[in-house]
């Protein structure tokens, strides 16, 4: 009982810091702060739903962007407004053009719609294993570049989808990026968590255990794409203006990319990946324009912050191959053991 | 789905006939055996004689050629290994198969949780419910492995314990399921005679604890000789004995085929 | 544990002190354009012209007696990137004016950001011409609307080609292709020419095999090819059109004004048409255009990439003009100048902005190459342009 | 021109594009079969080749020479690849290794935009390679001639070694198991840097006939082959020679039959169509066209 308690105290606590910090940067840091506070919010969504379908099931989906353009697409329909509709997507289906939804409900319907395509294609897929489901989940992720650049009606084809409205803000972002931890850690300490990992494990021996593999990874799969889903409708609604190039091979190289660094199966690790990479590259963003220590100067460089990152992430590699943090999570409660026993 | 309800209630298990080929090489033929509650059947044989392959089919990890598999007066003849797991036949292999980067307590549980459903809400609004079922869990997993001497190592990796401590946590895992047959391959593999001689024990124990029906693989013949009711010796994927073991032990086929040639 | 915890803490306070302010006496224009990534081919060149104006600029003594200085990101063909970038030349670097992008995804990723905080943005690149209904007031163009260019395609081939039948090849994967090619078809049929043929591909593509042996089986076959293409493809797809034995006269926009497209297709390119700003001409160009290319060569050790770079090169001397006209460096007083451009002479036409409208009246230029030369084959006004 | 040379031309067409994916399937299907690493950046071997050639090319050296050379320094990169980014990885998960080859990709095409500038170049291309061959009504590119030639003479040169030199069946018994081929005492350094350089050359080959059928080069020139290979190589099921071939003239005939056959509305739906069939493959034939169906064993 003190134990669950003490987790429901820190964990408060937790969530306390992390808004009042918001509410700092809201407040003092200014606009360019305030973006970089949101995209890391939308990748802390992305990252942890790719966690939960690729981390926890070891299934490696390549396509997860996939999911990200479809909750985008979707939520950008329902909230464009009526007098924008008649302009920019005359031929949409009736039914669509009449209607202009609040954020929040075109949110959800947008993590749905994904949800329901990962359904219809895991059926399939996840009787895939090993790089043969990165290839085939790449290849959903082309499919659906394909399909949204040539469906004029619904996205405008590979024209820019503009004139969404700007709803998304750093506490309805933050909100959702701490109700997709909460719910995924709770799956990984649950019985669904344990079934996904077991199967990931040894899949026979999940088998011999009574667990219904397929099923254990399609929840994983439609769970992951719904919040990837609301992911893509957040971003939409804070970027408000993309094609479909804008879901491609760099968003999904990026993403996973701080998957990987933080740790396949560890949600700690995907928190902290998120940071790292974020402000890393942003570090090297700023660097590569050029600078001068003292008498040295730095002459511009484009390009040298992807480079950099590139090696580093090479030698992340050779010395931390499962990431920072492997499966394991940050355990806040031996940090609080090992005072009591200092103190005690 | 029922069939023959004329059978003695006791009888577990009923396997008729059961074959298997691959591509066209007779692994297992004509495989027959009855087991009644609370047997412990020892299946004997040099490698490769298809003792392996009798549990993988009884499993469902293998597809049959031909014969029938009745468990517990249901055909289980065509049944996914989940379902067979389901029914009550727990198992381990022959080349351990543990999922390697959860904890020990963890494989207990992941074996443990297949009896009792939780609810996906349940889980993730916390509910009382599924705390107490998940606090349940754990003691019972803590106490299933303090019976084989593996309490130290329930919060680390189960990769990271020794060959010997592996395939106790295999026996743990498959125990925990709460089978009516427990088929155990190899159990004493690679272990010194005090270890195996532990793990005898334990067999016996849980046998006894548990009311278990086991069927045991076996190369080491004092085990079997120790715990069997009933032995049967597998060559080149039939039958050549069966019986008592101490019958057994003096067939000259058996001899012939295997015990000579061991010694 | 402690080490991770202790190197994310110097990450993040090297971030911190990376964020502080700079600040200076320049006249500063914020200039994005795409660097590296998918978009880095048509961007880098007008980089390299915007330079080039605000080095020209200030060694002749500047504007206001004040140095232009242009404070520049790259935006990695990423709209988040984007917009962080616009969100700091805002916050950080105090531009008064932003420019840059030659696609309209790019600049609807950073204008909205500019027009927040009151800054014009003006686009040296992207030809949308329902791009400025989207961000009202603060998004210009420097260039022409690709409908403008497409209607003059269309009166060229139908008037003057005699062409009364056409085959349309358009890349299915940029917003100027695509609009470009529809409003040609549209302003085509109209004079009372026929399309009997529309083929798609998409950016990239290499190998174009499929797509020719479609139109070689045609009978019969169509007086001329609209081949509505980028810079980077188009040199590929003449090339490989003229392989297969095809002589038809080829026709496209801007996007043909690269001297990549003559050495791709070597002989191949001669017969072939397109619309564009000026006739970039080392030597039949005009005096501007012709200082222009000296000057760029001079200083990039190359020819003009494509016509994007005269068009950042003309974007700048733009925004110099209206903060002179203005006599001021406040962003305000530089919109309102800027829409009143008249007659600004560039090496891409001269800018007029009529009243109200924040695309420019330009006049078009149809290039033809024969005999292995640029030659500027007619100075048109169209005389219908399908609306945006 | 007739339904018979419409056909004619289109399945000289396929066969000319399935020889580039066959080269290049080649030498990511070998790396495959051995380290289980599907390396991603195989494609921008192709950019360094043609790269090299074209600057050669403007210095004056002959195109043949030139075009050698720049097949030399794919064969190097490829090598150099090997040694400083994935054998240092080598064991780590199969998912680390394809982030690593990503992450050479985004190495290698950001140095080259920072080198090269990512506005595209001319690759000139010698009259050889220019002209049309004309048999009756037929009109046939040079290049497709050569492409063609090329691929079988580099596929029966492939097939000696593998089947006749010491070092080729070390490598196709390191392709059924690396332990073993490790405990029988074969050199798995070697092995896989001759898979690397074999591979990689293939790739240069395939760099200069590409580069030529395009006439132009850019720093992301690499993207879109390594993608085809890809599709080709898990068509004709990952890791083996034969099905690398196999796999790239069915990607080749697959788009050119798609191109051809499809209404133009549908046409742009080529790539989703390719894939989707992909994906279909895989269901049924989980190992490709040519692999076994075996599942794991117990």
């Amino acid at each position: 009982m003190r134990r669950d308690r003490s987790t429901a105290i820190v964990s408060l606590a937790a969530i306390g810091i992390t808004f009042l910090v918001l509410w700092l940067l809201h407040s003092f840091g200014g606009y360019y702060i305030e973006r970089i506070v949101i995209g890391i919010g939308i990748n802390l969504i992305l990252v942890i739903s790719l966690n939960l379908a690729n981390g926890f099931t070891g299934l490696f989906s390549l396509g997860h962007i996939g999911f990200m353009a479809i909750g985008a697409y979707a939520s950008a329909i329902l909230t464009l407004p009526l007098s924008l509709k008649s302009t920019n997507l005359p031929d949409l289906p009736v039914f669509l053009s009449k209607i202009q939804m609040p954020f929040l409900p075109a949110v959800l319907v947008g993590g749905l719609i994904a949800m329901v395509v990962a359904l219809l294609i895991g059926l399939s897929l996840m009787r895939l294993t090993g790089p043969y489901i990165s290839v085939a989940t790449m290849g959903f992720l082309v499919i659906v570049q394909v399909v949204l650049t040539n469906w004029d009606s619904m996205t405008r084809g590979a024209r820019t989808f503009a004139g969404v409205p700007e709803y998304t803000n750093v506490w309805n972002v933050w909100i959702w990026a701490i109700l997709v931890l909460y719910i995924v850690w709770r799956i990984k300490f649950s019985s669904f968590g344990r079934k996904m990992m077991a199967a990931r494990d040894n899949e026979i021996a999940a088998r011999s255990l009574g667990i219904n593999v397929m099923a254990s990874r399609l929840l994983a799969f439609c769970i992951s794409a719904f919040f990837t889903g609301v992911a893509g409708a957040l971003w939409a609604h804070f970027i408000t203006a993309f094609s479909p190039k804008s879901f491609y091979f760099s968003q999904t190289f990026s993403v996973v990319t701080m998957l990987v660094v933080g740790g396949l199966g560890s949600l700690s690790g995907s928190v902290v990946g998120v940071m790292l990479i974020t402000i890393l590259s942003e570090i090297l963003r700023n660097a590569e324009r050029g600078f001068s220590i003292g008498p040295l100067v730095i002459p511009e460089v484009y390009g040298a912050s992807q480079v950099i990152m590139a090696v580093l992430f090479v030698l992340f590699i050779v010395f931390r191959p499962r990431g920072l943090f492997g499966d394991a999570e940050l355990d806040v409660r031996r940090f609080f053991k090992k005072e009591k026993e200092v103190s005690g | 789905m029922p069939v023959d309800m004329s059978q003695s209630s006791h009888v577990l298990l009923e396997v008729k006939n059961l074959s298997k080929s691959f591509r066209g090489l007779m692994a297992l033929q004509n495989y027959n055996v009855q087991l009644t509650e609370g047997e412990i059947l020892g299946i004997i044989g040099p490698n490769g004689a298809g003792k392996s392959t009798v549990f993988n089919l009884l499993t469902g990890h293998l597809n049959l050629t031909k014969g029938s598999i009745v468990f517990r007066n249901i055909d289980i003849t065509h049944a996914a290994p989940e379902e067979i797991a389901g029914l009550g036949i727990g198992r381990t292999f022959q080349n351990i198969r543990l999922f390697g980067s959860m904890s020990c307590i963890g494989n207990v549980i992941a074996a443990m949780q297949m009896k009792e459903r939780q609810s996906l809400l349940g889980a993730i609004l916390n509910l009382s419910h599924f705390r107490e079922q998940e606090k349940r869990f754990a003691m019972q997993a803590r106490t299933l492995l303090a019976l084989f001497n593996l309490q130290e190592h329930a919060d680390s990796p189960a990769l990271s314990l020794s060959y010997g401590d592996q395939r106790r946590l295999e026996i743990v895992r498959a125990v925990a399921l709460k089978p009516r047959l427990l088929l155990l391959d190899e159990p004493t593999a690679g272990m010194n005679p005090h270890e195996s001689a532990e793990v005898i024990n334990l067999i016996k124990r849980i046998h006894d604890e548990y009311h278990l029906t086991i069927i045991i693989i076996e190369h080491n013949m004092p085990l079997v000789m120790k715990v069997c009711s009933r032995l049967q010796v597998l060559n080149y994927g039939e039958i050549i004995a069966e019986g008592k073991p101490e019958n057994v032990r003096n067939d000259p086929r058996v001899i012939e085929s295997y015990l000579g040639r061991v010694g | 544990m402690k080490k991770t915890v202790l190197f994310l803490a110097a990450i993040l306070v090297i971030f911190l002190v990376s964020c502080g302010g700079s600040g200076s006496k320049n006249i500063k224009l914020g200039m994005l354009y795409n660097m590296t990534g998918s978009q880095a081919s048509l961007d880098g060149p007008s980089s390299n012209g915007a330079k080039l104006a605000a080095k020209e600029i200030n060694a002749a003594g500047g504007v206001l007696g004040k140095q232009l200085e242009l404070v520049s990101y790259d935006g990695k063909s990423d709209a988040e990137t984007i917009g962080k970038a616009a969100a700091q030349l805002v916050e950080k670097d105090k531009v008064v004016a932003m420019f840059g992008f030659s696609d309209s995804d790019m600049v609807m990723a950073a204008a909205p950001i500019a027009a927040k905080a009151k800054i014009v943005f003006i686009t040296s690149g992207a030809t949308s011409p329902k791009l400025p209904s989207q961000v009202p007031d603060y998004l210009f163009l420097s260039c022409f609307g690709d409908n403008v260019q497409a209607a003059a395609a269309a009166e060229y081939s139908w008037n003057t080609l005699n062409a009364k039948s056409a085959y349309l090849l358009i890349d299915k994967g940029m917003e100027y292709t695509l609009l470009l090619g529809k409003y040609f078809q549209e302003r085509f049929t109209e004079l009372g020419g026929s399309v009997v043929l529309e083929d798609t591909y998409q950016t990239g593509d290499k190998d174009f095999s499929a797509q020719i042996t479609k139109l070689k089986a045609l009978k019969p076959a169509p007086d001329m090819l609209f081949i509505s293409s980028g810079p980077d493809d188009i040199g590929t797809i003449v090339k490989q059109v003229r392989d297969a034995g095809i002589t038809s006269p080829i026709f496209g926009g801007d996007g043909y004004d690269t001297p990549l497209l003559m050495e791709i297709a070597g002989k191949g390119a001669n017969n072939v048409y397109y619309t564009t700003h000026s006739l970039m001409d080392k030597n039949a160009g005009s005096p501007e255009v012709q200082k222009f290319i000296a000057a760029y060569e001079a200083e990039y050790n190359t020819a003009p990439e494509n016509a994007f770079a005269g068009l950042g090169y003309d974007t700048v001397y733009l925004l110099a003009d209206a903060i002179k006209r203005a006599n001021s460096a406040d962003p305000k007083k530089i919109r309102e100048a800027l829409q009143t451009t008249k007659d600004l002479p560039g090496v891409t036409g001269s800018i007029t902005f009529e009243p109200g409208s924040p695309i420019p009246q330009k006049g078009v230029a149809i290039i033809e190459i024969q005999d292995d030369a640029l030659k500027l084959a007619a100075e048109v006004v169209p005389e219908k342009v399908p609306a945006p | 021109m007739s339904a018979g040379e419409y056909i004619s031309q289109q399945i000289i067409n396929a066969i000319s594009i399935g020889s580039l994916y066959a080269l290049m399937a080649i030498g990511l299907s070998m790396v495959f079969g051995i380290l289980r690493l599907i390396n991603f950046a195989h494609g921008d071997l192709i950019m360094v080749g043609s790269y090299t050639t074209v600057l050669l090319l403007s210095g004056g050296i002959p195109f043949v020479w030139a075009s050698l050379a720049g097949i030399a320094a794919s064969t190097i990169m490829g090598l150099l690849m090997e040694r400083l980014a994935y054998r240092p990885i080598r064991g780590a998960p199969d998912v680390a290794m394809l982030l690593t080859s990503f992450a050479v990709t985004i190495f290698l095409e950001n140095l080259a935009i920072i080198l090269f500038k990512a506005t595209s170049r001319a690759f000139p291309v010698p009259p050889v390679l220019n002209t049309v061959v004309s048999f009756g009504n037929l009109q046939i590119a040079s290049l497709n001639i050569i492409s063609i030639l090329l691929t079988i003479i580099l596929l029966i040169l492939l097939t000696l070694f593998v089947t006749k030199t010491e070092t080729g069946i070390s490598m196709r018994a390191a392709s059924q198991d690396l332990v073993a081929a490790r405990l029988m005492g074969i050199n798995v350094n070697r092995v896989i840097a001759a898979a690397f350089a074999i591979g990689s050359f293939m790739a240069g080959v395939v760099g200069i006939l590409w580069s030529a059928k395009v006439g132009k080069i850019d720093p992301l020139m690499g993207f879109n082959p390594v993608l085809k290979a890809f599709v080709a190589s898990v068509i004709g099921g990952l890791g083996s020679i034969p099905s690398a071939v196999l796999g790239g003239y069915v990607l080749g005939a697959l788009e050119i039959l798609l191109q051809g056959l499809l209404p133009a509305n549908v046409v742009p739906f080529r790539d989703a169509l390719v894939f989707l069939i992909l994906i279909l493959l895989l269901l049924f034939r989980p190992n490709g066209i040519l692999g076994s169906t075996e599942k794991e064993k117990i």
